[in-house]
Parts: structure tokens; C-alpha cells; sequence
């Protein structure tokens, strides 16, 4: 187990520095950030002036070892738009990013894994189409175009919820349906299909052989070995809603990642941009170790090395 | 299944032809009131209001008593509410209500007296000597006294700031005594003033050395009619009115909280929902169904910035047709702008008549090109090109609105004159990129804004050749009219210099001239006393709230 | 005496015994049984029709302005005109024509976007499947390493870097979305290379091409043509998502991403420009996942068994 | 010898995407207390499904249990399995009728402990504390011959070998005292060797708890020292049924005939070993209305392609479903 553990930690490790490269890379050839940064009106000596407190004419290879000593240490430098160090914007923003995550992820998880396990369980039923035609909406439908639709009916229309913003209880709540409405459709469409592959095992006719009653055989005998991919999907899709969540926090003006990041692309804040990429992508990396860990909980076989 | 999928199907598509179905067939907008002011001073504004509905206003009450809560959409977080560091009019209009300037421009644009009583030029224009005001005190309680003018000047100059130049335009700024500043420049400064206006926003000395510029950005201080409270960020920004305000009456809204909506749908859709009271920078449709919305009134006017086509002497353009000044000519005239702003903007703009806005120093000397593609033919048959050219163009995308359709637009009416133009499209931030590395091609869109209330800064920058990040052109009687300009301190030879520059632009255009854009802004109808700038600035210390709740 | 050979139930249509002909009658027979799949069929079909035959559909140039007739509403609702069914956007331009040119483009990202991620993605997962050991594990660790980045972020920057354009798009998801093919390539052939039957074609003496197209190609095929079915169908999700954000073609292409963020300013005074396409992006992608449903099913013999 | 279990006119069928399949078309058997039964026949002839269906472990649907009555003669009198509510079917699994499935690597659950497989059916049937199940569990273990069980107990099923596993299957299996056994194929998937020790293993547990046991099989060869009784199947339908020793000396279906000599025998001379049957088994999608072996058999004649042949006693105690006498070398002319 704690082998296990720690070839994971030594992969998630080499992964981020293949993040921290990949990403240096990709923002230094966009372009010279010097002259964009700065007014319109200044000169080239002014120009000139900033690349070089802000490091930009050095070598490359400088540039990046600097840049890696200090990504250690969580420090991305200011950003370049709001002067505040690029790391403390992003982490004010993370609370409600996670909320609008957490909540999306809540809801997509608490309906579709029972509704997939129903669909799963009886092909062919009621309980099946609901599944089918729910996973199918989940995935069909543009959810930035749900949003809109959505704040003119409930926000403006009915004033169920408010129209944008993150205050009172009910605010998350319309952003983190329309956040969480295709990752129910593909945890509805996983579990169903899990549930039937795992359904027609031998060891659930053994668990049936046995005379136990349906609820333990659904979920002591399925829903737990159905939940190893599940669970994987859920890691792989908490780190995209954490990421990913940039059209809906910006309809919705949520004061998140999503927003900000949307923000400093607009703005080309080099060091902002840098620290969302790379905050967001540790998060997905300390997610999927997270995952891995509790398959490793759940399967035995990942725990004892099989 | 079938039939159950279908079923959905169907219900989907019922919903939708519901939801379009249903909506309110566009009905005629109906004008009820319109008021035009026009207000001649010594810069002509022009600002026509349109109100859907009339406004019961209740009277003003006797005794004024801050009430009621302002809701305010920013289309963006302002960077920061240190006015120095500012970064764009979202950040710009949060911050300017928490200080004071010395010398005030008012809605008509006179510069009248504010932090300063009064002051006095000297003869040759280098040495301005302000009174500072009395018994003023800063929102911590601290007074306002000549230190804290040195001080702004100084950190205005200093780390942090965007804007050095803004401050060290004066040369020095001495204290004769607590309430009395000397402020010298480097020759004369004709904007001078205007600057301090915009920039100069009086920060508290002692407050500043003792909490450091990171400390002073999490808490701004100032002395104007209100007070930060606090800063929730990506959220809101919430001030509460300054009870010690030194003009009388105001501020007359107790609370003011900025919200920021990147979405333009989104922050319509919170109007009409009643969540905020005022939004700005509404596209003319916007404005157009936010008509119809009951307890909502909606204001638009022309901004200072002008939107062009750029032409290339530097680097791309060398040696192509457009050196020609008769070809540069010819497609001025090529270009029908009027119909371009009337299909696209509903009207909503306004021809440009060159590069000074309608609201700027020395507008009117000249008339905006008509459009007449005869001419266009024959003054290209005459610079020898009677069958047109090719010719490589870019435009921005994402930057303004409807810029790309303009761009087209400008495109095919060319080509009806037998210029074949190839247009690309860039991101915008790449763009800007290229055009500071002056790489764009040969002919470029983009848009200018200035709010000084002159075209010198935008003339400059776009015109001042290689030493201009963003300009691509060179041309040395305009360097020299330009420094003609720098250094004239009289208003009316400003004037007469400007106007000779754009005689001069006009025969010798630069740029295709385009438009300038009206821009439309929303308020429930509760909003009394608000009037924002052509700059699309705006001041929150007269406006009430008629209902306040 | 009757035949010796009765017919039998088929086990799989990529039985190599089977000739195309009962493939393709059997494919018949399957979708014949399964309505959810012959609608995303039909769906699927109805949206390549009008992209190929756009030209002829569409009633109107969609990109001619006639102001005069902007703004105009549905043609059931007050104020509309058959002359445009689905009524005309701020600039007068019919917006059912735009809607079937639209699909051309849709289609277009779609096809070429899994057609360049999925050759991609092959060529890297087969690799890393087939040879193992270390080139496996670089390949693995760079395929997750692209997966855990935050994917808009990719294609703001190739965006920022070379513009908006339907190359850049297509280039755009084909990069960003060959992992996801690699992953499932590796995952196969790693199946396949296991189960020792490729090792007993070697023994007998088949060639490398002939391994390859007769042993590892009708395995691989069946997830591939699933994966790149739901992946067309994200994808044009992704290039709505990027015209909403202003990053996707130029906005002069009428493409379903372009006309949804261009309506959404309108959304409540004249609903339909954003409506139409968005149901026309629902409607694609619905057809689209139930035939990738279906295509699964079909393809994955196990599946199939489980679902009766 | 009292019965235990009778089973009358089962029929079950599939229906799925690809069309009927009539996998179980009338079985009826007896099996009397403590006696062994083998099922035998090639995979498809309904063996399996005949058995499952009893207790309604075919997967239900597409399964469908079209009639049959399975009267079940347990401690509180006689009952209809095939008429049970859910709920009393569910007292049956596992407690009085204990199963063994063939492949013990698929038939275990992975991710849980040996020790929890054998607790859960213990506490559900017997209604022992954990702890007192805990104990059970270890002596179960110990009885079917698994050494350390305090170990194996924690075990996961990966971490042990086939032998072992199937070894926790029939613990499993005999864990509530059943009274009826079913194994299905329980050594196909084993070694040669581990196949002996589980025969060894059954015949050992059948004596020490006296259960009856149903062994279905494709091999002739396992049932000659273990059955009583055997039923061969083909087509859905019992083909034959007779003692062990009577099928052996006097088989009368032309199929047990090709089954027996397609087995290796050592007492019968190198000419009749290795004898295949040509032809492959019957498309059960397509209901026929004739003998199922007709296809495949020498002896077919024009009335086996007419009817379906009944199963009558052709000698004592010994049934056939076959029109031509074997004995006579002739079509049989008693009407049936």
C-alpha cells in the first residue's frame, strides 16, 4: 500500500513538472507580454524598461529555472492587472469555485448514480428511460445556452433564484445545476452501463445463489465494485468543474477561478494566467492521487499490488 | 424507447418554439419623451437623453440625509482602487468615488475648484500656486493638508503606478505652507489641469507611509463622498457614504455597491430582475429590450473614442498605393459609414469627421467625408490605379462591438471600388501585440478613446511614428503641429493649432476616418441626478434614489 | 437430409467469417430493433444531408443582410414570413439558412477534428500499446500529463497564437483531444496483445501489415468508431463553446457556435437567433450520442449480450 | 427412498434482441433424498438453465420460465418452487439448496474478503451473531479442507488458488446444511489434479452431511465413480435417464452411445474409443417440432423427423426419449 503510494506521489511529482514546463512554454511563445501590459502611450524605452524589471529579456532557460524555484514555493509573482501576488488572487477565488463545484458535483452524483443504478438494474424499464433520456439531455444540451435560457425563466421570469452572483443560499444553486447537468448525464450513462456489465458477473448470481436480500446484493455486491470507475470519473470531472467552469461563472458573474481566469486571458496577465493554469492542474493532479487512493481502498487487488 | 425518445424530442422542440413563440413580437419602440440638451460652453457636448417613461420624482427631500442603497454593475473587477494603478474605466469609476482631486472638471467640462480653493498661473505658464481647502479631513479622520499633495504626486511617480507620466508632468510640487502647494512644470502644460483632474486623487500621507502601498490597496483612504467598506473579490465592492463630506448635501445615497457582470445578457437580465440599479455599456439592442421593461429607463451618448482604419507608412505599407494621399482619399470616400451605423448600431454612432471626437477642443473645422464612390473611382483613376489594387487588411475580434461586421462592411465597400482587400481576423490581445510590434498588415481597424477632453493624446499616440507603440505612421508636419500643441498654453490657439491639423488630415488622411460609437447605459428609474461623462466616466456624489428602499 | 450447418446466432459482426453483405444486412436487423439508434441514425443523416447538400436547402445566401427584414420572427409567430421559416437575425440574414450552413462547419470541426486526433491518437497509443516498457510509460505519463491541463486553456493560447480560423479550430481539437484516442488505442492493443492470439498469427507466420489489418484492426475499430462518434458530437459542443467566448472561426462563418453567442444579446427581445441554434447544436448531438449508444452496443458483442 | 425434489415439465426460454432462444424444452426428474444426480450434455443442451431456473438464477428477463412445476420436499412439507414468492424463494438460496458455479475466479466477489462471502450467507440463513459466524465460518473452512483458516479468512479471493477458491465456494455452499447441493461444472475449471481432490472433496461431504447433490457435467468420465443416477440432455430435453451402472452397460440414445464413445475407456477394445459425433448441436432459436438429435443421428428414419419422441421407461427404471431400438436395430413399434 504505502509502495503503492509512493510511486503514485513520485508520478503525480514528475507530472507537475511536465505542467510547470508545459506551461512556461506555452505562455512564453504567445507573444511579448512587455508591450501589451502597459499603456498605450508609453514608448519604447518605457517598453523597454518594464521587460526588463519583469525579467522578459533574459535567457530562456534562466526565465524558467527562475520561474521553477519560485513555483516551489507557491510564489507566481504579481499579477500584472490587479498588483496583488498572482497565487492570493487565485486562492480567494477558490472557495467559490469549490462551492460551485462541490454543489454541482453534489447534485449530478446524489441523482445520477441512483438513477443509473435503477436503469442498470432493469434494463428496459421505466426507470431505465428516465436514466437514457436524462444521461442523453445531460449530454445534448450546450449548457452556457441552458444558463441563459435559465436565468431569463427562474431569474427574471419566476425570481426563484437570482439572476447572477454569489450571496444568499439560493444563488449556487442555478449554477451548479447547469454545471452539473452533463456530468450527471455521464454519471447516469457510467453507472448504467456498469451496473449492467457487473450485473450479468458470476459473483452476483453467486451473491443471489445465496439467498441475500436485493438491497445488499445492489449494494454491497454491485455499487461497490460498480464504483471504481465511477469514483474515477467523479476525480477526472471535480477537476474539470474546478477548471472548467469558466462560461458558467462568467454568465452567472461567479466570484471564481473560472471568472478570473477569463479575466486574465482578457488582460494577458502573464503571472496570473500562469498561477490559475498551474494552481488547476495540481488540483487535478492531487485530485487523481486522491482517486487512486480510494480505488485502492475500495479494490483490494490496487492495494495489494495486483 | 421509440416512442419515449421521440416524445422527448418533441417536447423539446415544443418548449422551444414556446419560448420563441411567446416572446413579445418586437413592437415599435415608443419614445415618449425626449429631451435634448445641448449645452454650449466652451466645448460643445451634445447628449441626448431618451426616456421611455416619464419619472415621478418625488421631491427632494428638505433636510439631505444619505438614504437608500445604489446598486451599480461594473462590465468588469477593477484591477484596483489606488487611482494610479487603475487599469481600465471599471476600476477607474470605483476608485474615483473614494477621492478628491484638487481642481474638478464639471459636467460641461470647466475646471472648477475642489481640494484647491483657488490658484494662480504664472505668467509663462510654468508655475501654478493652489489654497487648498480647510477643515477637510480624510476618512480615517486624518486632515488634509499640502503634504498629502506632495505625497500623491509623489507615489503617483512611484512603484506601483501605470501612470508615472500623468504625475511627472509637474516638474515639482513644493509646500509654502500647510495649505498652500506650489506646483512647477517643464515649460508650459496646457493639460495640466485636465491631469489633475483625472489623476491627481489626494491620498492621506500619513495613512500611506505608516500601511505601504499594499496595505493602502486593501483599504483605500481618501476624502471623497465615500468610504471604503469592503471588498469581496470577484464579488463586490461595497462604500458607504462620508458623513464629513466638505459639499454640502452630498453624498445623498447612503450605500453604493459595485457588482461586476462580465455578461452583458447577465447584467440586462439583473436589471430587469430589480437586483442592480445601474449598468453601463449596453450593446444598442440591449438598450432596445430594456425599453420595454417596465421601471427602467435608459440613457445613451455619443463617448470621446473614434473608430478607424489605419493606414501604414512605417513598415508593412512602405511602397503600396496608400502612400498616395488621392488613394488614401478615395477610400475615405469609398466607405459608406452612415449605412454601416445604421444597419449595424440601429444609428447609434456618429460619422467621424477625422481624428478630434465631437466633444473635444477644436471639433467641427471639418466635415466627415461623404460617401460618394465616383470620386473614390476617380481619384484612384488619377493616382493611376483606375483598376484598384490589392491590399492585405486586419481587424481585431472580441475587442468592440460589432467591430468585425464594421470591418466586413468596410471590406466589401472597398471592393465595390475595385480594391481587393483580404481580411483576417485576430484575437485581440494578439493583435495589439502586433500592432505595438508594428507587424499588422498593411490597412487595420481599431478604436481610440481619450478623456481629457482633446484629441492630443490619442493624436500622438496614434501619429507619433516609431516612437508611438500603436502607431504606424509618420508624417513630419504632423510631429510638428503636434509639438506645436504640447506646448501652446491658450485655449484659442489650441483651438486654431487643432484645426489646422485637421484640414490638414483631412487632404492628408492618415486613417479611413470610421465613426464615433454611442454608448448606452440602464438605470431603474428609482436612479435620479446621474450624468455620466463622453469618457464614460461618471461622479455618484449627486445622485439619489427617488424610492429609496 | 436436412443441412448440416444450421444457422447461429451471430456472436459478433466483426466475425471474420461473415461476409459484408450479412454485416450489413445484420446491422439492419440491429437498428431495426433499436429505435433510439435508428433516430440518431436519421438525426446524424439529416444533419451530413444538409451540410452537403446546403446550397440546394437553403433558401436564402446566408450571408446576405437585407435590413430592411432584420430582426423578423418565425414564420408562425406574428410578424413572420415562410420567406424565412425560422425568422432572420439583428442583420437581416436568414437564420435556417444559417443553420444549415452552419452544419458544414459543425461537420466539418467535427470530422476533421476526430479525424486528425483519432490518426493521431492511434499512431501514439498503438506505439506505446505494442512496444510496452518504456516508450509505454513516456507515452502514458505525457498522455495524462496533456489530460490533467486545464483544456481551455490550450486552445485560448493556439487561439491567441494563430487566430481565429476553422484550421486553427479543427487543429486545435484534434491536438488537445488525441490523448483521449490514445488512451483507448493503448488500452486495446494491450487487450489484444494479451490475450496471445496476435503471438499464435505471428507463429503461423502472418506478416506485420497482415497482423495489423486482420487481428488488431477489427478489434480496435469497434471502441475507436464509438469514441469518435461522442467525441464529433463534444467537439461541436467545444466549437459552441468557443464561439460563445469569441475564439472559435471567424466570425464571418456562419457556424452554430457564431450565431449562439452573436443571439445571446438578444435573448430576450428576440429569442430566436440564439434559440435555432442551440436546439440545432441539441438536436446533433442527441442524434449523435444515441448513435454512439447504439454503435457501442453493436460493436461490443459483451454489451450487446447484456442488454437483451 | 423418500423424494426430495420433483421436477415436472420445466420449460424456460430467452428472448432476446436476436430472436427465442427454447433453451429448456420439458424436463421433468425425480431426485431422492442423499442421492447424487449428474446432469450431462454439451454445452447448450439446457443443463445449466434447466437447474438455474429451479431457483430462478437465470437472468430474468430476457429469461422467462414458460411452465414447470419443481415441488421442493423440505422440513415444512412440500412446495412449488417455481410458484414462490420472492421472499421464501430467497430463504431456499443458499439454505436448504446450496449452489457451486463452475469458474471459482469469477464466481467470488474481488473485492471482498473470503471470510465476509462465508459470514454474510451464514448470518442470513442462520441468524448467528457475527461472531458465533465468524466460528462457523473457520470450521467450514476447515472442512472442506483449507488449511490456516484463521488466514484464509482474510483473505481476498486473488490472493488464492483456483483449488482453494472453489474450495470457498462449496464452503459456501454447505454452510446453512442444505439439503440439496447443486454443482455446476464444478471442476471444469480446474487442473486435472485440483479435479480429482474436489470430486474426492464432494463424495467426502455428501456422506458426513447426507445432502443430495445435483452434478451437472459435459464429462461422462467424472460421473462413472460419483452419480447414482444420470440424466443425459440434448436439445433442452432429457435424452435419457438411468442409473449410473444400468447407462454404462445399456445405453439406449443414440447420443449417450456417441457421449460413451467419445469417451476414453479402458475396458473397451481401441475400435470404439475416440468416436466423435459429426454435426454440431441444435439452433435452439428455432422451435422444431421433431427429434433435435434427428440432424445428427445414424439411426434417424422418417418418424424422426416427424415427432418428438417421448421419454418412456424402455427398462426398468432405465428411460429414453428415442424411437429406434438400439437393442433391435429397429424402429420401435409400441406406438410411443
Amino acid at each position: 500500500m504505502l509502495r503503492y503510494f509512493l510511486i503514485r506521489l513520485g508520478q503525480s511529482l514528475a507530472l507537475m513538472f511536465g505542467v510547470l514546463l508545459l506551461v512556461f512554454m506555452m505562455l512564453r511563445v504567445t507573444g511579448d507580454p512587455a508591450a501589451l501590459m502597459l499603456p498605450r502611450e508609453a514608448s519604447a524605452a518605457e517598453i523597454e524598461a518594464f521587460r526588463e524589471r519583469m525579467g522578459f529579456n533574459r535567457p530562456i532557460i534562466v526565465q524558467f529555472v527562475d520561474f521553477l524555484s519560485k513555483a516551489v514555493v507557491g510564489d507566481f509573482g504579481e499579477s500584472l492587472h490587479f498588483r496583488t501576488p498572482a497565487m492570493t488572487l487565485v486562492t480567494q477565488r477558490l472557495p467559490a469555485t469549490v462551492e460551485l463545484a462541490a454543489t454541482g458535483l453534489l447534485f449530478a452524483v446524489l441523482i445520477g448514480v441512483p438513477i443509473g443504478m435503477m436503469g442498470g438494474l432493469k434494463p428496459g424499464s421505466a426507470a431505465d428511460s428516465l436514466a437514457r433520456l436524462l444521461a442523453l439531455m445531460g449530454q445534448s444540451i450546450p449548457n452556457f445556452w441552458l444558463a441563459m435560457l435559465m436565468i431569463l425563466f427562474f431569474g427574471v421570469q419566476l425570481r426563484w433564484f437570482p439572476t447572477f452572483g454569489r450571496g444568499a443560499w439560493n444563488s449556487v444553486v442555478m449554477p451548479a445545476f447547469v454545471l452539473g447537468l452533463p456530468v450527471m448525464g455521464q454519471i447516469v450513462r457510467l453507472t448504467r452501463s456498469t451496473v449492467l456489465e457487473i450485473r450479468s458477473e458470476d459473483f452476483v448470481r453467486t451473491a443471489y445463489s445465496k439467498g441475500l436480500e436485493p438491497p445488499v446484493i445492489y449494494l454491497k455486491h454491485i455499487l461497490r465494485n460498480a464504483s471504481i470507475p465511477i469514483i474515477s470519473v467523479i476525480g477526472v470531472q471535480f477537476g474539470y468543474m474546478l477548471g472548467g467552469s469558466i462560461y458558467i461563472e462568467t454568465i452567472f458573474a461567479w466570484p471564481g477561478m473560472g471568472q478570473l481566469l477569463q479575466l486574465a486571458i482578457g488582460w494577458r496577465d502573464f503571472p496570473l494566467v500562469q498561477a490559475i493554469a498551474i494552481f488547476t492542474s495540481t488540483v487535478v493532479i492531487a485530485l487523481n492521487l486522491l482517486t487512486d487512493l480510494v480505488y485502492a481502498i475500495i479494490d483490494p487487488r490496487i492495494r495489494y499490488g495486483f | 424507447m421509440k416512442a419515449k425518445l421521440l416524445g422527448l424530442l418533441a417536447v423539446i422542440l415544443a418548449v422551444s418554439m414556446i419560448v420563441v413563440g411567446c416572446a413579445p413580437a418586437p413592437t415599435p419602440q415608443v419614445v415618449e419623451k425626449v429631451v435634448k440638451e445641448t449645452v454650449v460652453v466652451e466645448k460643445p457636448v451634445e447628449k441626448t437623453v431618451v426616456v421611455e417613461k416619464q419619472v415621478v420624482v418625488t421631491p427632494t427631500p428638505g433636510k439631505p440625509q444619505p438614504k437608500g442603497t445604489l446598486r451599480f454593475a461594473l462590465s468588469g473587477e477593477p484591477n484596483s482602487l489606488y487611482i494610479p494603478a487603475t487599469a481600465d474605466k471599471n476600476a477607474d469609476i470605483a476608485a474615483s468615488q473614494l477621492y478628491d482631486p484638487l481642481v474638478f472638471q464639471d459636467d460641461d467640462g470647466t475646471i472648477v475648484p475642489a481640494l484647491a480653493e483657488s490658484w494662480e498661473v504664472s505668467k509663462d505658464g510654468t508655475e501654478y500656486i493652489f489654497h487648498l481647502r480647510k477643515g477637510v479631513t480624510f476618512h480615517n479622520g486624518e486632515p488634509f493638508t499640502a503634504d498629502d499633495v506632495i505625497a500623491t504626486w509623489k507615489y503617483g511617480m512611484g512603484e506601483g503606478s501605470s501612470w508615472p507620466d500623468r504625475y511627472s508632468i509637474a516638474k515639482s510640487v513644493e509646500k509654502i505652507d500647510d495649505y498652500t502647494v506650489r506646483v512647477t512644470t517643464d515649460g508650459p502644460k496646457p493639460l495640466l489641469l485636465v491631469t489633475m483632474h483625472d489623476f491627481w486623487s489626494i491620498i492621506p500621507n500619513e495613512y500611506m507611509e505608516k500601511v505601504g502601498l499594499d496595505g493602502f490597496q486593501q483599504h483605500p483612504i481618501g476624502t471623497g463622498p465615500f468610504m471604503f467598506v469592503e471588498w469581496v473579490k470577484g464579488d463586490h465592492i461595497t462604500y458607504q457614504a462620508n458623513p464629513n463630506y466638505w459639499r454640502e448635501g452630498q453624498p445623498r445615497v447612503e450605500k453604493v455597491i459595485f457588482r461586476f457582470i462580465t455578461e452583458s445578457s447577465t447584467r440586462v437580465a439583473a436589471l430587469t430582475a430589480d437586483e442592480i440599479d445601474l449598468t453601463k455599456r449596453l450593446t444598442a439592442e440591449e438598450a432596445n429590450q430594456l425599453l420595454s421593461v417596465p421601471g427602467v429607463k435608459v440613457i445613451q451618448y455619443p463617448v470621446a473614442r473614434i473608430f478607424y482604419i489605419a493606414f501604414n507608412n512605417l513598415t508593412t505599407g512602405k511602397g503600396l498605393p496608400t502612400e498616395d494621399a488621392k488613394v488614401r482619399q478615395a477610400m475615405n470616400y469609398a466607405v459608406d459609414v452612415d449605412a454601416i451605423l445604421k444597419s449595424l448600431f440601429g444609428g447609434a454612432g456618429k460619422r467621424a469627421a477625422g481624428f478630434v471626437a465631437s466633444s473635444e477642443l477644436g471639433y467641427g473645422v471639418v466635415k466627415p467625408f461623404p460617401y460618394d464612390p465616383e470620386k473614390a473611382k476617380q481619384l484612384l483613376a488619377e493616382a493611376g490605379y483606375p483598376n484598384g489594387f490589392k491590399i492585405d487588411m486586419a481587424c481585431p475580434t472580441g475587442a468592440y462591438s460589432h467591430f468585425e461586421e464594421v470591418c466586413q462592411a468596410v471590406a466589401g465597400y472597398l471592393e465595390k471600388v475595385g480594391i481587393k482587400v483580404n481580411l483576417e481576423f485576430m484575437e485581440s490581445a494578439h493583435y495589439w501585440d502586433l500592432e505595438a510590434k508594428k507587424e499588422l498588415p498593411p490597412l487595420f481597424g481599431d478604436s481610440w478613446a481619450d478623456e481629457s477632453g482633446e484629441a492630443y493624446n490619442r493624436l500622438k499616440g496614434a501619429l507619433g511614428g516609431w516612437d508611438a507603440p500603436y502607431s504606424s505612421w509618420s508624417d513630419p508636419k504632423i510631429d510638428e503641429l503636434l509639438d506645436a500643441i504640447s506646448k501652446e498654453v491658450d485655449q484659442a490657439k489650441r483651438k486654431a493649432l487643432y484645426e489646422e491639423l485637421q484640414v490638414y488630415m483631412q487632404e492628408n488622411p492618415p486613417f479611413i476616418y470610421l465613426y464615433e460609437p454611442y454608448t448606452f447605459e440602464a438605470m431603474r428609474d428609482r436612479v435620479m441626478d446621474y450624468y455620466p461623462r463622453a469618457s464614460e466616466m461618471c461622479y455618484l456624489n449627486k445622485v439619489w434614489l427617488a424610492t429609496p428602499e | 437430409m436436412a443441412s448440416e450447418t444450421s444457422p447461429r446466432p451471430a456472436d459478433s459482426l466483426l466475425d471474420i467469417q461473415r461476409t459484408w453483405w450479412d454485416r450489413l444486412a445484420f446491422i439492419g436487423r440491429l437498428l431495426w430493433r433499436d429505435k433510439g439508434g435508428m433516430l440518431g441514425l436519421f438525426l446524424f443523416l439529416l444533419v451530413v444531408f444538409s451540410a452537403v447538400f446546403a446550397p440546394w436547402i437553403a433558401p436564402h445566401d446566408p450571408l446576405e443582410q437585407v435590413m430592411e427584414d432584420s430582426k423578423m420572427p418565425p414564420a408562425w409567430s406574428v410578424g413572420g414570413s415562410w420567406e424565412h421559416p425560422l425568422g432572420t437575425d439583428t442583420l437581416g440574414r436568414d437564420i435556417f439558412s444559417r443553420i444549415i450552413y452552419g452544419s458544414r462547419v459543425s461537420l466539418t470541426v467535427g470530422f476533421f477534428g476526430v479525424l486528425i486526433a483519432g490518426t493521431l491518437g492511434m499512431i501514439i497509443g498503438a506505439i506505446a500499446g505494442y512496444l510496452g516498457g518504456r516508450v509505454d510509460s513516456v507515452i502514458t505519463n505525457t498522455v495524462n500529463l496533456v489530460l490533467s491541463l486545464p483544456y481551455l486553456l490550450f486552445v485560448v493560447f493556439i487561439a491567441a497564437i494563430f487566430g481565429r480560423s476553422l484550421l486553427n479550430v479543427i487543429l486545435i481539437f484534434g491536438i488537445t483531444d488525441a490523448p483521449i484516442f490514445a488512451r483507448v488505442t493503448r488500452g486495446e492493443v494491450l487487450k489484444i496483445r494479451e490475450s496471445g492470439y496476435v503471438e499464435s498469427a505471428r507463429c503461423a507466420g502472418a506478416s506485420w501489415a497482415r497482423i495489423v489489418f486482420d487481428h488488431i484492426m477489427p478489434n480496435l475499430i469497434g471502441p475507436l468508431i464509438t469514441l469518435a462518434t461522442f467525441e464529433m458530437s463534444a467537439m461541436i459542443f467545444y466549437e459552441a463553446g468557443l464561439g460563445f467566448l469569441g475564439l472559435s472561426v471567424p466570425p464571418s462563418v456562419p457556424s452554430w457556435g457564431n450565431m449562439l453567442a452573436a443571439g445571446r444579446q438578444y435573448l430576450t427581445s428576440y429569442p430566436w437567433i440564439a434559440t435555432f441554434p442551440g436546439v440545432a447544436i441539441m438536436i446533433t448531438s442527441l442524434g449523435m450520442n444515441l448513435l454512439g449508444d447504439w454503435l457501442r452496443d453493436v460493436l461490443d458483442p459483451r454489451l450487446r449480450r447484456a442488454r437483451k | 427412498m423418500a423424494i426430495i425434489l420433483e421436477v415436472r415439465d420445466l420449460k424456460t426460454r430467452f428472448y432476446t434482441v436476436d430472436g427465442v432462444v427454447h433453451a429448456v424444452n420439458g424436463v421433468s426428474f425425480d431426485l431422492a433424498k442423499g442421492e447424487t444426480l449428474a446432469i450431462v450434455g454439451e454445452s447448450g443442451s439446457g443443463k445449466s438453465v434447466s437447474v438455474m431456473s429451479l431457483l430462478r438464477l437465470i437472468p430474468m428477463p430476457p429469461g422467462r420460465i414458460e411452465s414447470g412445476q419443481a415441488l421442493f420436499y423440505g422440513s415444512d412439507g412440500p412446495k412449488d418452487l417455481l410458484r414462490l414468492s420472492q421472499k421464501e424463494l430467497r430463504d431456499i438460496r443458499g439454505g436448504a439448496i446450496g449452489f457451486v458455479f463452475q469458474d471459482p475466479a469469477t464466481s467470488l466477489n474481488p473485492i471482498l474478503t473470503v471470510g465476509e462471502q462465508i459470514i454474510e450467507i451464514i448470518t442470513r440463513h442462520l441468524h448467528l451473531s457475527r461472531h458465533e459466524a465468524r466460528e462457523r465460518a473457520l470450521q467450514l473452512l476447515a472442512s472442506v479442507g483449507i488449511p490456516d483458516p484463521e488466514v484464509r479468512l482474510g483473505c481476498y479471493p486473488f490472493q488464492l488458488s483456483g483449488g482453494m477458491r472453489q474450495r470457498v465456494m462449496i464452503a459456501i455452499a454447505i454452510a446453512c446444511n442444505p439439503q440439496i447441493v447443486i454443482a455446476d461444472e464444478p471442476t471444469t475449471a480446474l487442473d486435472v489434479t485440483v479435479q480429482a481432490q474436489i470430486v474426492e472433496l464432494f463424495k467426502r461431504l455428501r456422506q458426513e452431511l447426507g445432502m443430495a447433490l445435483i452434478w451437472i457435467t459435459h464429462d461422462l468420465g467424472i460421473v462413472a465413480g460419483l452419480a447414482d443416477r444420470v440424466m443425459v440432455m440434448y436439445g433442452g430435453r432429457p435424452a435419457e435417464v438411468a442409473l449410473v451402472d444400468e447407462l454404462y452397460d445399456h445405453p439406449l440414445h443414440p447420443y449417450t452411445i456417441g457421449l460413451l464413445g467419445a469417451l476414453p475407456r479402458l475396458d473397451v477394445d481401441e475400435s470404439r474409443r475416440l468416436v466423435s459425433i459429426r454435426g454440431t448441436p441444435p439452433d435452439l432459436m428455432i422451435p422444431i417440432q421433431h427429434c433435435p438429435f434427428a440432424w445428427r443421428c445414424d439411426y434417424a428414419f422418417p418418424r424422426c423427423w416427424e415427432e418428438i419422441p417421448p421419454l418412456v421407461e424402455v427398462r426398468p427404471k432405465h428411460m429414453a426419449a428415442c424411437f429406434f431400438d438400439i437393442e433391435r436395430g429397429e424402429p420401435r413399434h409400441d406406438g410411443n
